[in-house]
């Protein structure tokens, strides 16, 4: 039963790729731009600037392109871009793995923060611990990440000189081969402690920034629901038959709390991807984020539609889990 | 596994080891860090260059000249001479004996015959220096040492040219080829050259290791003692970093800093800064052809009506204004009298004089996307226009689209900010820039119209005779002038900050922006 | 300020007293509300008394105070907006409305137990059965300073609650969640939870309002039997006389947060004295006479914020005089253990 | 005399610490957008004076916030671009919310095949990285502050399509809805007169929270270099430019940093404020 | 009298959403239901939670469209009929639902809701609305100082009445009670009871009254139906169904209402089953105590002579 889902919201998911190879395509073609200009290179004449049509099949009709694209993807294959002639797919099998890595640490942080703080909150409502955590809450969602990361860099790096300022590791040092591409991971797998550190060295700022509107969300979320489930007639009900307040709190209502909570991680994690634009800009994290602005600003498309498909497959896979996730949570979900 | 820093750091986790710690070893051997903001996406030499991508390049492959020096030289490298017939058509190259690729093959003249016709065939990057002027047949390997072009018609620029022209490893790349790419796709990531440094780690979006050939067949100008043991190329997008990563050793040179940090880095001990006029000049293009600036007298307004000296200020002083179009160092330089300093008395009168003698236009000014000085000259535009009653919308657009809407007259926008780095020293390269030809090309963006200068720009390029030729420029300098296609504006200068254990710097004006010659430094501690 | 303040109707305590010793005894006690609109006196007055295995119904109409009064026994009202005014509530001889929420605890379950009325939302929908009820069994030891039986224990003592509550395959019912089970069964569940601890005193809030018919008359006979064989004291709240008839020896009319009549329940049926009273029998609808209309009182339940002074039913009264409109009455025998808050009757 | 409701809701508001200080935030950036052109020191700057010879002055009690790299005064064009900033917001705001609301309402009350429709298409962009794909869009259509708005709300409006489809699928089963139809009311009546009135609570609460939110966006479209044209002074473009002169001249990030996250304090915490008046049972992250 | 409403073989059948874990199901809300109800006429519908008699309400309102069957209401096949065409006939056709709190539009005032069926069905407009408005209230006993005033300024009983009053606004023939009382006190429910039979007098209005209030029903039909999963089990005048039921679900459903000085209600075994899956055979079966083998296989017997049990039937 979970099989056959699965399969028909991956391949839901699929006719909603097809949709946004779509839209990404008119998006990328609206624009009287010469991408050709670009993959010749600036001195190119014009022999070569042709020339470079032919090799990207820019000269074709638009339609042919689309098509060409469309079977490109089928075979795993993103194009290749304009401004470096490199292999989409290849670059993005870089570069994902950063930002995976950086949105799962990011992650992390709201949760173990996020929940806690959350029914903290809740369990002191209308005390100063709350209106605390409310005001930092909303200042989550309200700081702009590209400013908080520079008044982080300016704080911890340049003043204090704790954190290093930018990038995924030292300048000295050697990034390893890849395993799974995530330094932290790949750290681990290899027993290099002292690696380990300096990426996760490395890494804390960004996390930081990034988790914090996400941090914020989980805490909000979870703490109106926790308040809500704190009133619920269940929980009256277990009080009065003598349960443990630690587990009434802790299991009784936050299981409860934690459907809406798990939605909003779900969204959360979509949005993550997309403002990872942002922070990976400042913090110069070599991810799919930054190699999407610095495509997109120099004109060339092929790797902004890569990144906008990995970011939507992404977001597509995390509310599936997200919902199987409701599954395992909810019996009522499971059978009649 | 490298280094030392990394013991440090398994020993303090967060806080030391992002203090003071030195430059990096490597044995008994230093490594110099380099950092700039430029990736090295494709190391191909025949496919691109760019500023980083050919300092890469520069290191790992010889070609067989090489430009030195302020002012720039050309001197021998791979070829130990060459002979050029008095007609100007058949250039002989002689071969040094010693050259080998790093695999140990001999650097022979089929090989450079090879990269020749590769770089011809490919049509990228490189091609559009000699391919209207040399056919890959042309291209003879007389014997091991010997190679001969022989050109379609003669080509005055072509010595100018051919330093750029790096050779190749024919076996290697050969053994590479997927579908009959003549090895493009594997040479964009590996190397196959006969340069000073071995490709050890590529990572063109962050990182680039290069490990110094111990065995360079041209030998190491420090000595052997002081060799480094290589030269790490950082990307570093973000210049507080890169500042910062200077500031505490872990970079020893970086580049593409703005002047503001540059006077603050001076200010600093243990830090030097190399501050030289390069031939990159800085022109605002006007569109000659449709719209408002078609009327050469309001072309003439405004650039009488540009604040020049904000130009240099901008930079902190660390510029100097054009005066020509040519840069000067470059051979056949003059200073042309008149060209256009801010006096707005005459631009009121050229105004007058225009078809807009009022002014009461809006007027467009494109920069690449994203260019922080193009933006703030743009700035000191609209504040000097404002005298005129002339309006500014200043627009930042990706460089594919700027290109596009250059390419034909009618979409050109009115005004364009282009920096242009001539890639040879011979005047023909910045003068076919006002060709015909150069039309839609985004240093022809004027869409200049002068059939006269356009014939003196076709026929001194062909020149062989040396007086009449540099003659013949000052000539069409004086006529550009007096066009006024674009704002001549400014030449910024190339700046490095480096920490002053650095040794072995040489500065060439005829480098990109940001490029230096590794091949001659090392760090002395 | 109403002329029953606390020093007469102190004086009035001794006549009401029960010759059993009480196991529960609300001596005036009143609560309020705090809202922005102001303070609803939710229970005004109210006095009781409910000796070991005795069963009390209490009666009312919608927002009389009755489930609030429920609550109170296990102080599960929340607190603010509840303000308790006056008034003492003892239990076995002490007043829980001095405990510490850690004595209050000990009482939760063990001595004074509870069942609801909605037996969905009174039951965690994530958690399974038998987690629920040995969460209840562990707390209860734990707050009684015992040591915790196992999860084993736990376990094994719910399935025996499940099945004295009647119900068939206790074991699998325990690994079940809530919503597998029917509405019976649900409350079944919450009344074997109830019975958990052994207690004292089963406050039965509207047990059945939320179940059928026939499911109805099951449970009430489930109850009538757990009080019979464990000699529970019985506090049922119901708004249907029916189902209090059906399992209440006595029965006391609340309206407006104060008693007004309070008396066996053969008596009341029989004769009830309050005009409200009387106004409420004469309400419901007779299945087995349908020639019988029922009359329905005029004007509807008063605003707690802002109460008739006097005798608060007054407005609805047709008997009423400026006498109600001016002095609250209080409760007084009108005949063997028949109390009547009327100046009237 | 005011109604219950109306008293109630400035009582809710007045006790709540955080509702006040939103509601003091937005009305301090209304009353600098208002007032902007007449309280500046230095009105000139506005329109891009470039005076290089005073750049990048510190603090001073000339130039409160210092001066920028063209010598403008920080504090005249921070707070001449409150105007910008509150406008782009409120237009993205409103120009999503019409788009969403209608197709929202339409989709929760027709069902079948334009429910289907509809909401494919709103999942679809929803699914897609909004700020991605917007920087895409602002790239390929050239920066400027149409352009910024136009991408902002492509990827704003799903929200609202998501927020009114759900209140309309709820109010769909609401007896009173029944009631109407029994009545005899056509879908449209019934969509017009009973539908959209009951669902604005939420929506105006998501409005107000996404004004603030429109005006990050904005603000980080800016910061990467895709919002408004020089020298309109935009928020996100100075902290942009600003990063270029860190850490020696940084006062000049702080200034209108710290006017992005007030005035997205202020709409988030106003709009917290209602929510807890009109919409007290909703729930949004 | 002529039928002014008939239902023959109606039936409806809803599709339970798809569940990551589940697959699709139906769910047999209303199976076979013939109904008729002359004018002026009362009949009620009696049965516990769950059994569908909201649902046939709402299929006979034509709220829902029906799986199979027929609805003629005052002599026009209304079971298919556009939406447009229907609208005239639904003046005639009204409804009060149970919860009155929820069956007004919490932004109109009274007078808006009690206006809206009269301004829809073009009724009345300008001065002779707000009469009628202000009569239609004082019908429900309500005075002109209600006309302003929203839904939450009112007890239940006065929005029950406001409900009322618009459902009679467009001078209806049939008003559907749907558990008109349930949400109510027993105090106001005898008012209510009071007025409604009171507005049938007067207006001569025919009612289908839902409730599983057994001693309501009684109160108010002449005729009453007992439903029990989706099928009506027993139909009769109220006096034979509830002096002399022959269903023996009829029969336990009247053994377990509490009456008051009365002996302990009489239970009857087991919940009644879900209705997403029914039990073969006669759905009562499981809980009966007079089943025999042939009742647990098959189809559910049919309604013969106002009954569905052939075994009681017979016996």
């Amino acid at each position: 039963m979970i099989a056959a889902y699965v399969a028909r919201r991956l391949a839901l998911a699929g006719v909603m790729l097809f949709g946004l190879v779509c839209l990404t395509f008119v998006i990328a073609n609206v624009a009287p731009s010469d991408p050709a200009a670009l993959a010749a290179g600036p001195d190119a004449g014009r022999s070569q600037i042709e020339q470079a049509r032919r090799d990207y099949g820019l000269d074709k009709p638009l339609h042919e392109q689309f098509l060409r694209y469309v079977g490109d993807l089928a075979q795993g294959e993103f194009g290749r871009s304009v401004a470096t002639g490199r292999s989409v797919g290849r670059d993005l099998a870089r570069y994902f793995p950063a930002t995976l890595e950086l949105c799962l640490v990011a992650m992390s942080i709201g949760l173990v923060v996020g929940i806690p703080l959350g029914m903290l909150s809740a369990l002191f409502k209308d005390r100063w611990l709350d209106h605390v955590t409310r005001i930092f809450a909303v200042s989550g969602i309200a700081l702009p990440p590209f400013w908080f990361g520079l008044l982080l860099q300016l704080g911890f790096a340049t003043w204090l000189g704790w954190l290093p300022t930018s990038g995924r590791l030292g300048v000295a040092t050697e990034p390893p081969e890849p395993i799974t591409g995530m330094l932290l991971l790949d750290s681990l797998l290899r027993g290099d402690a002292a690696l380990f550190w300096e990426s996760a060295g490395y890494i804390i700022l960004p996390a930081l920034v990034l988790s914090l509107p996400c941090l914020a969300s989980i805490l909000r979320v979870n703490r109106s629901e926790m308040v809500e489930c704190l009133r619920a007639d269940y929980i009256t009900a277990a009080r009065a038959h003598g349960t443990v307040p630690w587990r009434l709190v802790a299991v009784h209502a936050l299981k409860n709390a934690m459907l809406p909570t798990l939605a909003i991680i779900g969204l959360r994690w979509g949005w993550m991807m997309s403002s990872t634009v942002l922070v990976e800009t400042v913090f110069d994290w070599p991810g799919t984020g930054l190699y999407a602005v610095s495509s997109a600003i120099a004109g060339d498309f092929k790797p902004v539609m890569g990144v906008t498909l990995i970011v939507g497959l992404n977001f597509m896979l995390a509310n599936l889990v997200v919902d199987l996730l409701y599954g395992v949570l909810d019996p009522r979900l499971r059978d009649a | 596994m490298n280094t030392t820093r990394r013991g440090i750091l398994a020993g303090a986790a967060l806080l030391a080891p992002w203090q003071a710690m030195g430059f990096e070893r490597e044995g008994g051997r230093k490594v110099l860090v380099f950092s700039g903001n430029q990736a090295v996406p494709v190391l191909d030499p025949h496919v691109r260059y760019d500023w980083s991508t050919r300092m890469i390049q520069q290191g790992v492959y010889d070609a067989l000249l090489k430009y030195v020096g302020d002012p720039p030289r050309i001197v021998p490298w791979l070829a130990e001479r060459y002979e050029a017939s008095a007609d100007g058509l058949t250039y002989t190259f002689h071969l040094a004996a010693n050259a080998t690729f790093h695999n140990g093959d001999a650097v022979d003249a089929e090989a450079v015959r090879f990269s020749f016709e590769r770089g011809l065939k490919l049509n990228a990057g490189i091609a559009w220096m000699l391919k209207d002027f040399l056919k890959p047949e042309k291209i003879v390997a007389v014997d091991a040492r010997t190679v001969r072009f022989t050109l379609e018609r003669p080509f005055a620029p072509f010595i100018s040219y051919v330093p750029w022209w790096y050779i190749v490893n024919p076996k290697q790349v050969l053994a590479n080829v997927s579908e009959g790419d003549y090895g493009r796709k594997w040479l964009t990531e590996n190397a196959a050259g006969s340069g000073p440094f071995k490709l050890r780690r590529f990572d063109g979006n962050s990182l680039i290791h290069m490990d110094t050939h111990a065995a360079y067949w041209k030998g190491w100008p420090m000595g052997e003692a002081n060799r480094l043991a290589g030269a790490i190329f950082r990307i570093v997008r973000e210049a507080a970093p890169r500042r910062a990563g200077l500031q505490r050793r872990e970079i020893d040179v970086i580049t593409n800093m703005s002047p503001d940090d540059m006077e603050q880095l001076a200010k600093l001990p243990g830090i030097r800064n190399e501050d030289h006029a390069g031939f990159t000049t800085f022109g605002i293009k006007f569109n000659c052809q449709t719209g408002p600036t078609a009327d050469v007298n309001l072309r003439k307004a405004i650039a009488h009506a540009m604040d020049y000296d904000a130009l240099i200020a901008i930079h902190n002083g660390g510029a100097r204004l054009m005066d020509s179009p040519f840069p000067p160092g470059m051979e056949s330089h003059i200073s042309v009298p008149g060209i256009p300093r801010k006096d707005l008395d005459k631009a009121k009168q050229y105004l007058a004089r225009s078809r807009f003698p009022n002014g009461d236009i809006e007027l467009e000014y494109v920069h690449v996307q994203g260019l922080e000085d193009p933006r703030r000259i743009g700035l000191a535009l609209l504040d000097s226009l404002r005298p005129l009653n002339i309006r500014l919308n200043i627009v930042g657009q990706p460089w594919t689209t700027m290109v596009a809407r250059g390419s034909k007259a009618e979409t050109a926008p009115n005004m364009t900010s282009v920096y242009v780095t001539p890639v040879g020293t011979d005047p023909d390269t910045v003068a076919y820039q006002y060709h015909r030809e150069s039309w839609g090309l985004y240093y022809g963006m004027s869409h200049y119209e002068n059939p006269e200068v356009w014939r003196m720009i076709g026929e001194a390029r062909g020149m062989v005779d040396k007086p009449a030729r540099l003659a013949m420029y000052a000539e069409i300098q004086r006529r550009i002038v007096a066009d006024q296609p674009e704002i001549f504006g400014m030449i910024p200068n190339r700046t490095w900050a480096m920490r002053d254990y650095v040794k072995g710097f040489q500065f060439s004006p005829i480098r990109f922006t940001g490029e230096v010659d590794l091949y001659p430094m090392w760090i002395e501690a | 300020m109403s002329p029953g303040s606390d020093g007469r109707s102190a004086d009035r305590r001794g006549e009401l007293n029960q010759p059993r010793e009480a196991l529960l005894a609300i001596d005036d006690y009143r609560l309020a509300f705090d809202s922005f609109d102001g303070t609803a006196q939710v229970l005004d007055g109210v006095s009781l008394r409910l000796a070991a295995g005795e069963t009390l119904g209490i009666v009312g109409e919608t927002g009389c105070g009755k489930s609030v009064l429920a609550r109170s026994l296990l102080r599960l009202n929340p607190a603010p907006p509840a303000r308790v005014v006056s008034g003492s509530i003892r239990f076995e001889g002490t007043d829980i409305l001095t405990l510490s929420e850690r004595e209050m605890r000990r009482l939760r379950g063990r001595r004074i137990a509870m069942v609801f009325q909605d037996p969905v939302s009174y039951l965690n929908p994530l958690l399974a059965i038998g987690t629920q009820m040995e969460d209840a069994l562990r707390g209860q030891h734990q707050a009684a300073g015992e040591p915790q039986p196992s999860r084993a224990e736990a376990r094994a003592r719910a399935a025996a609650l499940l099945a004295s509550v009647g119900l068939a395959e206790p074991a699998r019912l325990l690994d079940s969640h809530p919503h597998q089970l029917s509405g019976g069964m649900r409350q079944r569940v919450l009344i074997a939870m109830a019975l958990a601890g052994n207690p004292a005193l089963l406050v039965a809030d509207e047990p059945t309002t939320a179940l059928d018919v026939t499911v109805q008359a099951q449970v009430l006979a489930l109850i009538a039997g757990l009080v019979r064989d464990r000699w529970l004291a019985l506090l049922l709240i119901s708004h249907d006389l029916g189902v209090i008839a059906a399992s209440c020896a006595r029965v006391a009319v609340m309206y407006a947060g104060t008693i007004v009549e309070e008396a066996a329940t053969a008596t009341l049926l029989r004769e009830p004295r309050h005009p409200y009273a009387q106004g409420l029998l004469a309400a419901v609808p007779d299945l087995d006479r349908p020639e019988h209309r029922p009359r329905g009182i005029a004007g509807s339940i008063p605003n707690l914020l802002r109460p008739p002074t006097g005798c608060r039913f007054h407005p609805r009264c047709e008997r009423a005089t400026e006498r109600c409109r001016v002095e609250k009455p209080l409760l007084r025998e009108v005949g063997p253990a028949h109390n009547v808050a009327c100046h009237h009757a | 005399m005011m109604g219950r409701r109306t008293r109630l809701a400035l009582w809710q508001l007045r006790r709540s610490f955080s509702s006040m200080l939103g509601l003091g935030l937005v009305a301090g950036i209304v009353l600098l957008a208002l007032l902007g052109p007449w309280i500046v020191p230095y009105p000139d700057d506005v329109a891009g004076a470039v005076n290089i010879s005073g750049k990048l002055k510190p603090p001073s009690a000339t130039h409160w916030f210092g001066t920028d790299e063209v010598g403008n005064d920080i504090l005249t064009r921070v707070i001449i671009g409150a105007r910008l900033s509150l406008l782009v917001g409120v237009g993205i705001t409103l120009a999503a919310a019409c788009i969403g609301v209608p197709l929202g309402i339409l989709a929760g009350t027709a069902g079948g095949v334009v429910r289907e429709a509809v909401m494919r298409v709103t999942d679809l962009f929803l699914s897609v990285p909004g700020l991605v794909l917007a920087i895409a869009l602002v790239a390929a259509l050239g920066p400027g502050i149409v352009n910024a708005m136009v991408a902002l709300v492509l990827v704003w409006w799903p929200g609202y399509v998501r927020l009114a489809e759900a209140k309309a699928l709820s109010l769909r089963e609401e007896p009173f809805i029944e009631a109407a139809r029994v009545a005899g009311a056509s879908r449209f009546r019934i969509l017009w007169r009973h539908v959209l009135p009951n669902s604005l609570s939420p929506i105006i609460v998501k409005m107000s929270m996404d004004v603030g939110q429109a005006i990050l966006a904005v603000a980080s479209l800016g910061f990467l270099g895709l919002g408004a044209k020089p020298p309109t002074p935009e928020w996100g473009a100075m902290i942009s430019i600003a990063r270029g002169y860190l850490p020696d001249w940084w006062w000049y990030a702080i200034c209108p940093g710290a006017f992005i996250y007030a005035s997205v304090l202020g709409f988030n915490l106003l709009g917290d404020g209602l929510r807890d008046i009109l919409d007290p049972r909703s729930n949004r992250g | 009298m002529t039928a002014l409403l008939r239902a023959s073989g109606l039936a409806k059948t809803y599709a339970l959403p798809r569940t990551a874990f589940q697959p699709a199901r139906q769910l047999q809300a209303v199976a076979g239901v013939d109904l008729l109800l002359e004018a002026g006429g009362t009949l009620g519908l009696v049965g516990e939670s769950g059994c569908g008699k909201s649902t046939l309400a709402r299929l006979l309102l034509r709220l829902t469209p029906a799986s199979a069957g027929r609805i003629v209401f005052a002599g026009q096949d209304i079971t298919a009929m556009p939406e447009a065409t229907l609208r005239p006939l639904r003046r005639r056709l009204q409804l009060v639902h149970q919860n009155p709190g929820a069956a007004l539009d919490p932004r109109l005032t009274v007078a808006q809701a009690v206006s809206e069926p009269l301004v829809i069905q073009r009724l009345a407009r300008g001065a002779d609305l707000r009469d009628r408005v202000a009569a239609l209230l004082a019908e429900v006993g309500l005075g002109a100082e209600f006309l302003g005033r929203f839904p939450h300024e009112l007890s239940g009983g006065q929005k029950q009445r406001v409900c009322i009053a618009r459902a009679l606004a467009p001078e209806p023939s049939l008003l559907v009670l749907d558990e008109p009382t349930s949400a109510l006190d027993v105090s106001v429910q005898a008012q209510m009871l009071d007025m409604l039979a009171e507005l049938r007098e007067r207006r001569g209005l025919a009612y289908l009254f839902i409730s599983h209030n057994l001693a309501v029903v009684r109160q108010v039909c002449a005729e009453v139906a007992v439903m029990y999963l989706g099928r009506i089990v027993e139909q009769g005048s109220a006096e034979q169904v509830f002096g002399a039921p022959r269903h023996p679900y009829t029969r336990a459903l009247l053994a377990s209402v509490p009456r008051l000085g009365g002996a302990p209600p009489a239970t009857a075994p087991g919940e009644p089953p879900n209705p997403a899956a029914p039990p073969p055979g006669c759905p009562f079966h499981p809980r009966c105590t007079m089943a025999q083998p042939a009742c647990r296989e098959g189809v559910p017997p049919a309604l013969v002579n106002g009954l569905a049990c052939p075994v009681s039937g017979a016996g």
